[in-house]
Formats: C-alpha cells, structure tokens, sequence
C-alpha cells in the first residue's frame, strides 16, 4: 500500500527511511525529535526528500530517479498537523468543509456523523482562537476526515484529548480503516494507542528507521526496549468470538487452546477479533489456582526467559500458535522454578484486556 | 449662502475627487495585490528592478512623473497614441487621467503594506489548504488574500488618501480644468494663487479634511470588524 | 471655450471670463497652473483654444514647437516689480546699504529666479539696479510669487520682490519701491490661440482679452496695459 | 498555599471555580473544554475574572472586593502554556534566559541542570520555528522553569513527549516541588501523572469545579467515575520502607496489614513512600493462593461492592486505616460470593504498582 | 565633463537629498513608532482624530501642508517663534526645515506599516513575555518591537523614498535655496521649469532613481537578514 525508501537532510540530520505497509494503520513511532513529523511531511508532499520514493497504493507520488513528484493538492492525502493550522479567519463549520468547497473534494463521509463524534455540535459557528486545545485538535481531525482522503496522516491527533475522547474517536478510526479501506499513517507516543490501533508499527529513531513489521511481531521483540517503553510491552493474540454472555457482559474468545473472557466487547458470535495482553497484565502460576477472581487461566508452555538486570523477567509462552508474553519479577521466576519448556499456568484478568475489536483479513 | 452649504463648484471638485480616487483606487488595487504577492512570495532575477519601479513615482516630484506620463499617455505619447487608436480610450487632459495620475502616485502606497501582510501570512496554512485539495489559485483566494485583508485595507486607505490629495503630477498631466480634472486638491492650489482666496481655500482644506475624515473612520471600522472576524480576542 | 493660464492671472482671468460669458453667453472654462507646466502641456496637445502665458519665454517655446499659431500672439497686459515690506514699512530707497539694512541678516523673499517669471525678472531688475550681489546669499525663493507675497505679509521675511498686481490685493503688506519700468525685460502676458483650425469663439476671446471691458478689469487689478494694441 | 474562589464568563460558559490546595503539586483535571486553560489563565493575572478572590500562599493576586489586581509580571508564576508561545525571534538559549535578561529575575535554578534535563543541550543556537513538536513544549517548561517562579503552572505540558522523556521529567517536577518548595498547577488528561504527581486534585467540569481535595482521597470517590476515567481508577496508599532486596531488585513496604513487595524503588530504609495501585491490577481470591507469580497477597476486609452496569464491579477492600480498590467482573463476584464484610485474599502483582515515590510530610 | 561624472551642484543637491531625508527619518522614526503603538494597541476617545491628524499631510495638497509649516513653524509662527526663542532652533529657510517639512510629509507612510505589524504581533507572546518578569517596557522592547521589525523596516524605507522625493511642502515651507534647501527633487523641479532643462532634468532623475535603488536593495537585503534572523523557514 504505502511504500517509502527516501533520504535528505533536515537541520543537522541525516534522514533516511524506509519501510512498507499494507492496508490498515500503519503507526511512526519515535522519540520527540526522530524525525516523525519531518517523515509525514515528506509523504505528504510538503518536504522534499533529497532522493529516494514515495508510492502509494500504486501511485508514485514521488520518484528522484524519474524526475516525479506529484503536488500536495493531487496527492489527495487527508493530513491531521501537529499544530493544528486552522484557517484562523474560517468559521469551525467552514474549516470543516473546507475541502469540499475548497478543494472540490465531494467525498461521501457523512458531515453530522463526523460533528457528533467528535462533539464539535455547539462549535460550529464559533472562529478558531476562541477554542480551547482540545478543541482545535478535534476540528483538526474532522476537516482531514471530510477530506475524501486516499490516505489519512496523523500526527499526534490525540496528544490533548482527554481519555473518554479518545475512547470515542480510536474505534471511529478503527472502523474507517476497514470500512473505507483507507489508510492510517499515525503517529503518537502513545505505545497503547499504536498497539490498539496498528497493523504495521514503524520504528523511527534519530532519521533513521531501525524495523518496522507487523505490529504483533514488533512488540514482542525485545530488542527494541528503549523505543517502545518497557512499561508498556505486551502481545497481540487473535482469535475467534464463540459466545456472548449478555448476562455478565462478558465475551468468550477462543484464541487456540484457550478461551478468554472479555468484558463487554463489541462483537458478534464469529467475528475475528484481535487482543492486545500487555506483559505486565499476565502473572503466571505452577499450577491451576483455584477461588481466584481472574477468570483467565490457561496452560502454556514457556519458550524464553530474558532476565532482564533489575527486578525483572520477561517470559514468553506459547499457546498452540499464539505467544503471550509475560512480565514478572526475577524473584518468582526463582521461586516457581520457572525454566524455558516448563509448563504453567497463564493467569490474565479478565478486566485487564483492552476493549477493542478489529476484523483481520 | 451660509458657510455650511458647498458652493457648485466645491461640490463639483468634492465629487470629481471621490470619483477619481476611488477609479484610481479600483484599478491599482488589483495590480498592487498582484506585485504585492510575487514580490513577497517569489525571488526571481528582476526582483530589485520591479520593486525600484514600484517606488519610483515616490522618490521623484511628482512634476516629474506627471510629465512623464504626459509624454507616454498623453495624445501624442507613444502609449496614448496606441490606447486612442486602437481602444478609442484616452487619458489626455480628462478625469480619467487624473485618476492614472493619482494611481500611479499612490501605487507604492498601496503595495508596501500589502506586501508586508502577504509575507506575514504563514505559509504553513498554504500548505494546509493545498493538503485539502484546494489548488494554488483556490487556496490564494480562500486563504492567502482573506488573511492578508488588514493590509489590503491598510495599503487600500493610504493609496485613497494619497489619490485624494495628489497635486503634482495631476497637475502636470491632465492640467487643471474645472469639472474634468480640477480636484479638491488643484482647487486647494487655485484658491491659494491669489490672496482673495484664503477663505475658498480654508473651506476646501476642510472639505479635504472632512472627506478624509471619514473614509479613515469607515476603514478603521472595517478594520476592527475584520479583526473581529479574523477570531482575534472579542474581550 | 476653455483656456489655459497662468496662475497669477487667475483673479483677472476669472472677472474676464465671467464677462464674457454675460455678453456672449459662451461659457469660458480656465486651467491654472504654472505657466511652464502650462506650455508643456498644450505642446502635448490639451484641449486648449487658448493659452496665456505669463511669460515670453515660454510663450516663445510654444512658438518654436508648434503649439500654438505664431500670428495670433498678442500682448493683454504688462506688469510692474515692487520691492514690498510689511503693512507699516516706510519707504525704501534703491541703494545696497539700506536694502542691507532692513534685511539685516533674514531673507529676502522672491519668486524662484530660476523657474518663475517674475523671479527671473526680478533678478534682471536688481542686477541692473548694482543689487544684485548684496542681496543673492540672502534670498528666499519661493515656489510661487504668492508665497512670497505670504510669507512677508506674514512677516517671515522683512522684504519681498513681487508683481505690483499681487501688491495691489494683499493688505498685509506695503509697497516699499517700485522697480523702475526699464531695469527688467518687458514683463508680458501674451496669449496665443492653440488649436489649428482655431474656431470662431476662441478669436472673439482673443480679440475681448484687448478689448476694452477686459482692459479695464486689467487694469483694476494694478496691471499696465498702456502697451497693449 | 493556593486559594481560589472565582467567577466569571467564557465565551457563552458561565464559570465558578473554587478550590484550595497546600503546597505540592495541584492536578486541574478535567474534560477537553472544560476550562482548565482559562482557569490557569485568570490565576496567572491573564484573565480577569469578574469577581473573586485568589490567593498564593498569603498574597493576595486578586480580590474583587477590594479591587486588587496584582498585573502579570508581579505574580511570579512560571507559566508553561498550552500553546508553547517561544518567542520566535530568539534563540532557544534566549528564550530559556527570558527571564533573567528580561525579567531580572535572577533565580539559582541552574541553566545546565535544566538544559541537560530536557536534552536541549544540542538546540540552544536554533530558533523555535525549527523545532519538532516536542522539542517546543521542552523549551517552553524550561523557560518557566528558569523564571524562579512562586508558582508553576503547567498547562499539558507532557502533551507531546514520549515515555521516556516524561519518565525524565516527572520525578524532576516531584522533586522541584518538594526541594525547592515550589507548588505546582498542573493541568493533565492523564490520570496516570495526575495520581502520579499530585497531592491535590482538582476536578473541573464545564466551567464548574464539582470536587477538590487529596488525591488519594479523590480516586477512591466513585462518584467521579467519568471524569476520572473509568479504566484508571485506583487507591493511593502510604507505607514504609522495611528492607531494600538488591538481590532480586525488590523493596519492601509495610502498609500497615501488609508487606508489599515492590521492584525496584529508589527508597531507602524508612522512608515514607506513596504508591498508586490501579483498580484493574488488584485481583482477588477467597483463599490464599499458591505456586502464583503475583507475590503480594495479604488478607483484607471488603467495604463496599458497586455493581455498575456492565461486566465490571468496583470493589474496596479495607486493610487497617487504607483501602484497597480492586475491579473484577461481576462474574467473579458471583463466582466468588463475594459481600460486604467478607474476609478476601487482596493479589497485586509486584509489577504492576509504579515506580514513584514521594516523602510525605 | 563626461556624461557620468556628477557636476558640483548636483553633488551638492545628492548630498543635501541624504542628509534631509535621514535627518526626516531620524526624527519621525521614533516618533511613528510610537503613535503607530499607540493606534494598534489602544483604543481611546481621540483615536480617530489622531488617525486622521497623521494621514492629514497625505489628503491635503503639499502645498498647503508646506503653506500650514510656514504659518506655524516659520519665524513668526507660534510655534517657530517660541523654538526660536527658548532653544535657538529655527526651521525657516534652511535644511532642518526641509527635514521637517520631509518628515511632516513621509509620517503618515512610516506609521501604517509599522502599525500593521505591531496588530500582526501575537499579544500572546507579549503575555508569556510579562509572565517571565518582564516589565511593559521591556516586553515592547524585546519582544513587541522586534517582532514588528519588518513593518518598521517596510515604514522607513516607504518614508525615506518619500522624503528623497518631497518637493511640494518643501519648497512651499523652506524654499528652493541651493545648498541649503534645494535637493535633488526640487533642482529636478527647476530643470523642468526652465525650457532647455530636458537634459539637466533626465540627469537628475537619473541620480535620484539610483539612489532611490540603492536604498531599496539594502532594504530588501535587511528584510531577507531580518527574516532569517526571524526564525522563518531557512530552506
Ligand atoms: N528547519 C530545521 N532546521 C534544523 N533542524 C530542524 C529543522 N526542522 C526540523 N529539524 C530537526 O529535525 C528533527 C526532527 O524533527 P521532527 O519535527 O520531524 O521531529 P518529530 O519526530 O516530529 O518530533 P516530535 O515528536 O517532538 O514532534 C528535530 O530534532 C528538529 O529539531
Ligand atoms: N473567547 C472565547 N469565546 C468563546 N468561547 C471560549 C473562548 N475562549 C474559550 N472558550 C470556550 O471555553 C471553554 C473552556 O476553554 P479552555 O481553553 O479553558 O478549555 P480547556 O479545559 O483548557 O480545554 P483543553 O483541554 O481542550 O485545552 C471551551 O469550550 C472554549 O471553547
Ligand atoms: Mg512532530
Ligand atoms: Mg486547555
């Protein structure tokens, strides 16, 4: 879908990246300053690699070699800014449709339905500098939405979002990716929102991107430490919806050996769904523990232990085809006589477990 | 007649003058905005030599300019000669000489602010404007131009006021004839040709003044209302 | 009817015009403006059926470039210099102390001798008259006779040089001396029809200009007309 | 220290804020548009409020009774904005010197300290408009920081940082705050720092401020459910420090019924420490469990269940003085037969509680 | 004498243009600062008749802006006399007056601009400036005033190109004196008015349109500096 090997030179920095991404979210992740924004803008049109391509669901929007280079305004890319950039002298309304009056853009997404979602209702008339942070973040999003975008940038949309907004607009995300088959080039900080979201997570360090991959293989590998924050490791699982209990609202999974009951998720009987496990959420017993308010209990069977220095073990288990990851303190690897082949019990709380939901193709 | 009332013939020269500056107004405002935008947008080799030519008709007398345009517009000028055979349009001793007199004279006037808004509208809603799909004119007209207005008005108000009072070279042009190019100002000058006319010429001084009066009130409203709807702070 | 002149005739030409317009009941329409911006302009081909110049000069330059009809210029009037001071100045003599005297160091106002007809004129006056080096370090030469007229009404200057018309209308100041008649160039206004063919109207004008009814207004207003055929 | 009791009117928002906090750090927590940025605004002296009082440990800012109305450069408030607001002019290094050069505020904050701090060290020559997203917001709380402020008021300005830069920052702000004595405002979405940083909390919802006080205090309220974000409720507890393990990186606190083993605190023996344990980490079992990799397990009291709708039920657990907030599905409170006054076994995953400490006074 | 070499009075005549017209700007810079701040920032009952009072000299004919600098700065003029007295100052007939009658004339060109840029600068960032310490004074100083560099840089030379090219309320106030009030505009003025002036005249215009150039270039080098200086995009 999304193509890119391009180099230049931003301030005192070597740039060079290159990665490829299929349909779906695809996430930049980096520290402040590895060049994030400079990479959205140079897809976008707005900065010129030195060399290098650019392609885009078969389009070549950039190409050094043949002399290409495709104008932003024809590159039909949807682009959320960092700093917002309102038309300060435009109406939140006006702002809003701006890429249809504007930009001649029809594009079929539904002007109410953006409104609501992102609670711009009693806004509409009101002028950019009289919005608060937030606000001006969220009219950011709904004019790259209205758009008509073959692809959507975002730079940080959700840095100023408080979380139930977030909880709003991720799923809306979410849905337009598979919906709409438009793609996501989204960057945050935020390593739950990359793992919520992304298909393809894209590591981007001082101009350089080290790995990029699917974002399940991504987050279990442990070399990338410092980049994704070892606070928020974890696996992604995917698996099958066998049963809905409207009774407990809760929802039964069966990701292949085993089966996960989640709280209230969004899902019919059948769907495929996907799940994210952070590491820390998952606590490991020698045997099947009994009287226990985690409901989650599985057999696994231990493929690694990286210790870690510090009080730390990072364990993976595998589970038929599927791998969790856990993290405990060295401690407890010692006490439970914890070794690479052992069998033992996964525990996961069943609270724990992110409510999100993606059909996987 | 009381003091208050104007005379025939001030109201004459008071009209002739709105029409004048406000025609001279009308067709250099467009082309100020023009040379405006490419002087602040684009570097090019003749940079210099435009910007120079746009300032010149400040830095000579104005009887200087007047006479060069009596030379290229007028009947026999290469220019006028060309206009009047092939358009039929002549400037040559009318008011709308005078109002290309007062244009040209107020053309620096006009664009130097302008330029100054263009170069402070930050390209980066350009860009934002373009990544919605608005094409380079689209985005000029709906984004560039409204948020540079402060200086069109402000370029726009200086240009009439110095369309209104220009002397010099209207005089050398379209000489001074009453009814066709005899200004508030060539009046203003007529009056003070002789001592009898101090009283004419202080009661065209505040005409001038009155007039001037007012278009600068109309535009700083203008102004504050554009401020209003540009979103900066009501309180 | 409309008519180009120089702006120091305009209170004559306006009763003039005005007239004219009572016997003929043909309106006459006057530009002023300096008599060379005037020149220059009826060479460029204004709309003018007369041009009437406040100086020979420049009426001889309109000749010379085929601006108006060489035969039908003509002599309307003559003008005298007066040396001016304020209301209650007293008489001064023509000699180089006493001019000194008065000025005392300040300027003597006069029209610009470079540019002005009557600056000019005044110029040949006092260089004739041996003043001429006592006073040029000490001149202001003004845009225009009436500034100069002004400017010692107003007491900026203690002396100034100007048409004795001029003299005649303002009362802010006294006529000092008069610049005797033979020490300067004849000081002519000339008029000349411009547009070829001229028409009827401009030559009954023409001929009105010396005709008595004009004469007199001429004369009212302190211009010599004794050498007007 | 601070003390708020305003009015006035946003926009078409009728606004009332009262609160008062000691010194430490303040949380203003609330919703996007809720008026958190107008609120630091009208106690920094930019807005004026239409009437009210405000009061910085014993001076008086303002006070409409007595039309006192202290102008901005006498109230000594170190104000991150929202809106970075660098002066575009300057150098980076003379932004960060503002105040010296400018204000005559001399202050012995050290300029390297801060520089290094931030990792500003390689932008001090640059000018603000070529500064990434988050390099802006770093100049921006150093140059507050280096103002010798009475007050600091900080305005999301962890909004576009990644983990480890905040993981830099907070304990800095924790311990500017306690050494220098400096309190804080602070405005956040982030539950997370909120519980993190702050002694006080402020909850501010449309213009109102419904609830204020300690922060343990005000996670425990279940009535603010909504503003406090569901997924990240928690208690605060307090304990001390009964043995460091440098063996297994483990520090033990005593919590008063309990021994928690925690990873890696930077505490010493008999220090008083702070620590948040998340509703969702906290599992519970109706018998002491064995052979289980979660080694904090200690009896405790159930107080209160609230069984909201949905599949979860908030549950808090009393253990001596403190209190233990837990969530679990409503599934395993039936499974369990959980009731008020029944004796539970309280499962908190060492890993799960964060590596934080703060001195109490 | 070649074409190129400037003859002693038209050096003379360069000369004295400079030092006029700096002197004009010296003395009118500051002060359009100033009420150019004053009209951006505040809003008071006398706002619109100081707005109007500025942009009198640019409605009004320059001779009769040059006829109301006689009557009041001339010797006898109320405020003339009373510099006279008490300071020694005198604008009659010298070059000081030619500056004033310049400055009078270019003031209201400098103070548009500037006042456009000091509207265009973010009072947010005057706010972060006096929450840093900074004292009113101050925060204009280091913040405001830079900010507003390129209008001020916009007004100056607007101002410095209209005070080259002065002439009507020049030679009106101060007269056409060589040496000491006839500058390059005024000696164009008198070439024009003689009828064998036409080379004389082209030479002059040639001299002022190159200093007028010159000025422009530098001008535009500093904005380009200013700019960069700014923090504007460097690519
Ligand atoms: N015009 C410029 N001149 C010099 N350096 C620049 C320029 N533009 C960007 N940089 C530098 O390039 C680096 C990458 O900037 P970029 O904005 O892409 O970072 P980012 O990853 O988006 O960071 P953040 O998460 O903080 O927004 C930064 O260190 C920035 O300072
Ligand atoms: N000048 C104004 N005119 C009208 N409404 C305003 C104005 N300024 C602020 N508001 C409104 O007041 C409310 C509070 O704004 P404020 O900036 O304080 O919110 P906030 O809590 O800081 O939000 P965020 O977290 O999004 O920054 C917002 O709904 C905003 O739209
Ligand atoms: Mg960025
Ligand atoms: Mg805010």
């Amino acid at each position: 879908m999304l193509d890119v090997d391009i180099s230049g030179k931003v301030g005192e920095m070597d740039f060079q990246a290159r990665f490829e991404s299929e349909s779906g979210v695809t996430s930049l992740f980096g520290q402040s300053g590895a060049g994030k924004t400079t990479l959205t803008n140079m897809i976008a049109g707005l900065v010129r690699p030195a060399s290098g391509r650019i392609s885009l669901g078969g389009t070549v929007l950039f190409d050094s070699a043949k002399g290409t280079n495709l104008p932003v305004q024809q590159r039909r890319i949807g682009h959320v800014f960092q700093d917002a950039r309102l038309f300060p002298h435009l109406s939140v309304k006006s702002n809003l449709t701006y890429a249809r009056w504007a930009g001649r853009r029809s594009g079929d997404r539904n002007f109410t339905e953006v409104v609501e979602l992102l609670g711009l209702d009693t806004l509409l008339q009101r002028k950019p500098a009289t919005l608060s942070g937030g606000e001006k973040q969220r009219v950011a999003i709904g004019r790259a939405l209205l758009s008509d975008p073959r692809l959507l940038i975002m730079d940080e949309p959700l840095a100023s979002l408080d979380q139930a907004r977030r909880n709003d607009i991720l799923p809306y995300l979410d849905r337009l990716c598979v919906d709409a088959g438009i793609p996501i080039l989204y960057v945050s900080h935020s390593i739950e929102e990359v793992a919520r979201l992304s298909n393809t997570l894209v590591i981007l360090s001082d101009g350089r991107t080290p790995a990029f991959g699917p974002v399940a293989e991504m987050l279990t590998r442990t070399d990338l430490g410092r980049a994704t924050g070892r606070h928020e490791a974890g696996a992604l699982v995917h698996g099958k919806v066998t049963e809905v209990d409207e009774n407990w609202g809760l929802t039964f999974v069966d990701i292949g050996g085993a089966v996960l009951q989640i709280p209230d998720l969004a899902a019919r009987r059948g769907d495929t769904v996907r799940l994210r496990i952070r590491a820390r959420d998952v606590a490991l017993a020698s045997e099947p523990p009994k009287g226990l308010s985690i409901r989650n209990a599985f057999p696994a069977q231990i493929t690694s232990i990286s210790e870690e220095t510090g009080p730390y073990a990072e364990i993976l288990c595998a589970l038929e085809e599927q791998t969790i990851r856990a993290r405990i303190t060295r401690a407890s690897v010692a006490d439970l006589e914890l070794a690479v082949g052992k069998e033992v019990t996964v525990l996961v709380k069943s609270v724990a477990i992110d409510r999100r939901q993606r059909n996987l193709v | 007649m009381s003091f208050f009332n104007l005379q025939p013939d001030e109201w004459q020269a008071l009209l002739l003058t709105l029409r004048v500056a406000a025609a001279a107004l009308a067709v250099s405002l467009p082309l100020a905005i023009l040379v405006a935008y490419v002087l602040a947008r684009y570097r090019f080799p003749g940079h210099g030599v435009v910007n120079a030519l746009v300032h010149l008709p400040l830095v000579l007398p104005p009887v200087v300019t007047g006479y060069v345009l009596l030379l290229t517009f007028g009947r026999k000028g290469p220019v006028g000669a060309f206009l009047d055979d092939v358009f039929g349009i002549s400037f040559a001793f009318n008011w709308t000489g005078a109002a290309l007199a007062a244009g040209v004279m107020a053309f620096p006037l006009i664009v130097r602010p302008i330029r100054l808004s263009f170069e402070a509208v930050d390209p980066k809603l350009e860009e934002a404007a373009k990544s919605l799909g608005a094409h380079r004119l689209v985005s000029f007209l709906t984004v560039t131009l409204p948020l540079a207005l402060p200086g069109i008005l402000g370029g726009a108000i200086l240009g009439f006021a110095k369309a209104m009072g220009e002397f010099g070279a209207t005089i050398t042009f379209v000489s001074n004839i009453p009814g066709e190019t005899r200004t508030l100002a060539l009046a203003l000058y007529t009056a003070t040709q002789t001592p009898s006319g101090d009283l004419a010429a202080f009661r065209l001084t505040l005409i001038a003044a009155f007039v001037a009066f007012a278009a600068l009130i109309a535009s700083e409203l203008l102004a504050r209302r554009l401020k209003i709807r540009l979103g900066g702070d009501i309180a | 009817l409309t008519v180009f002149a120089a702006a120091s005739t305009r209170e004559a030409m306006e009763r003039i015009g005005a007239a004219f317009e009572e016997e003929t009941g043909t309106p006459v329409v006057f530009s002023f403006a300096g008599t060379g911006t005037l020149a220059r302009q009826v060479e460029a081909g204004a709309p003018a059926d007369l041009f009437v110049s406040a100086d020979a000069d420049w009426m001889d330059y309109a000749v010379e470039e085929d601006a108006v009809l060489p035969e039908s210029v003509r002599l309307i009037a003559s003008n005298a210099l007066v040396l001016i001071g304020p209301a209650d100045g007293s008489p001064l003599e023509l000699k180089a102390a006493e001019i000194a005297a008065l000025l005392d160091g300040e300027r003597l106002a006069i029209a610009d001798p470079e540019t002005v007809p009557a600056g000019r004129y005044g110029r040949a006056s006092l260089e004739k008259l041996g003043l001429w080096q006592e006073v040029s370090g000490q001149l202001a030469p003004m845009e225009n006779v009436r500034v100069a007229l002004a400017s010692v009404a107003r007491g900026d200057t203690p002396l100034g040089l100007v048409y004795r018309t001029d003299a005649a209308i303002e009362p802010g100041v006294a006529v000092l001396a008069e610049l005797p008649q033979d020490s300067h160039p004849e000081i002519e206004y000339l008029a000349a029809l411009t547009g070829t063919p001229p028409t009827q109207q401009a030559q009954t004008f023409l001929a009105y200009l010396t005709g008595p009814q004009a004469q007199e207004i001429l004369q009212s207003l302190g211009f010599v007309t004794d050498k007007v055929e």
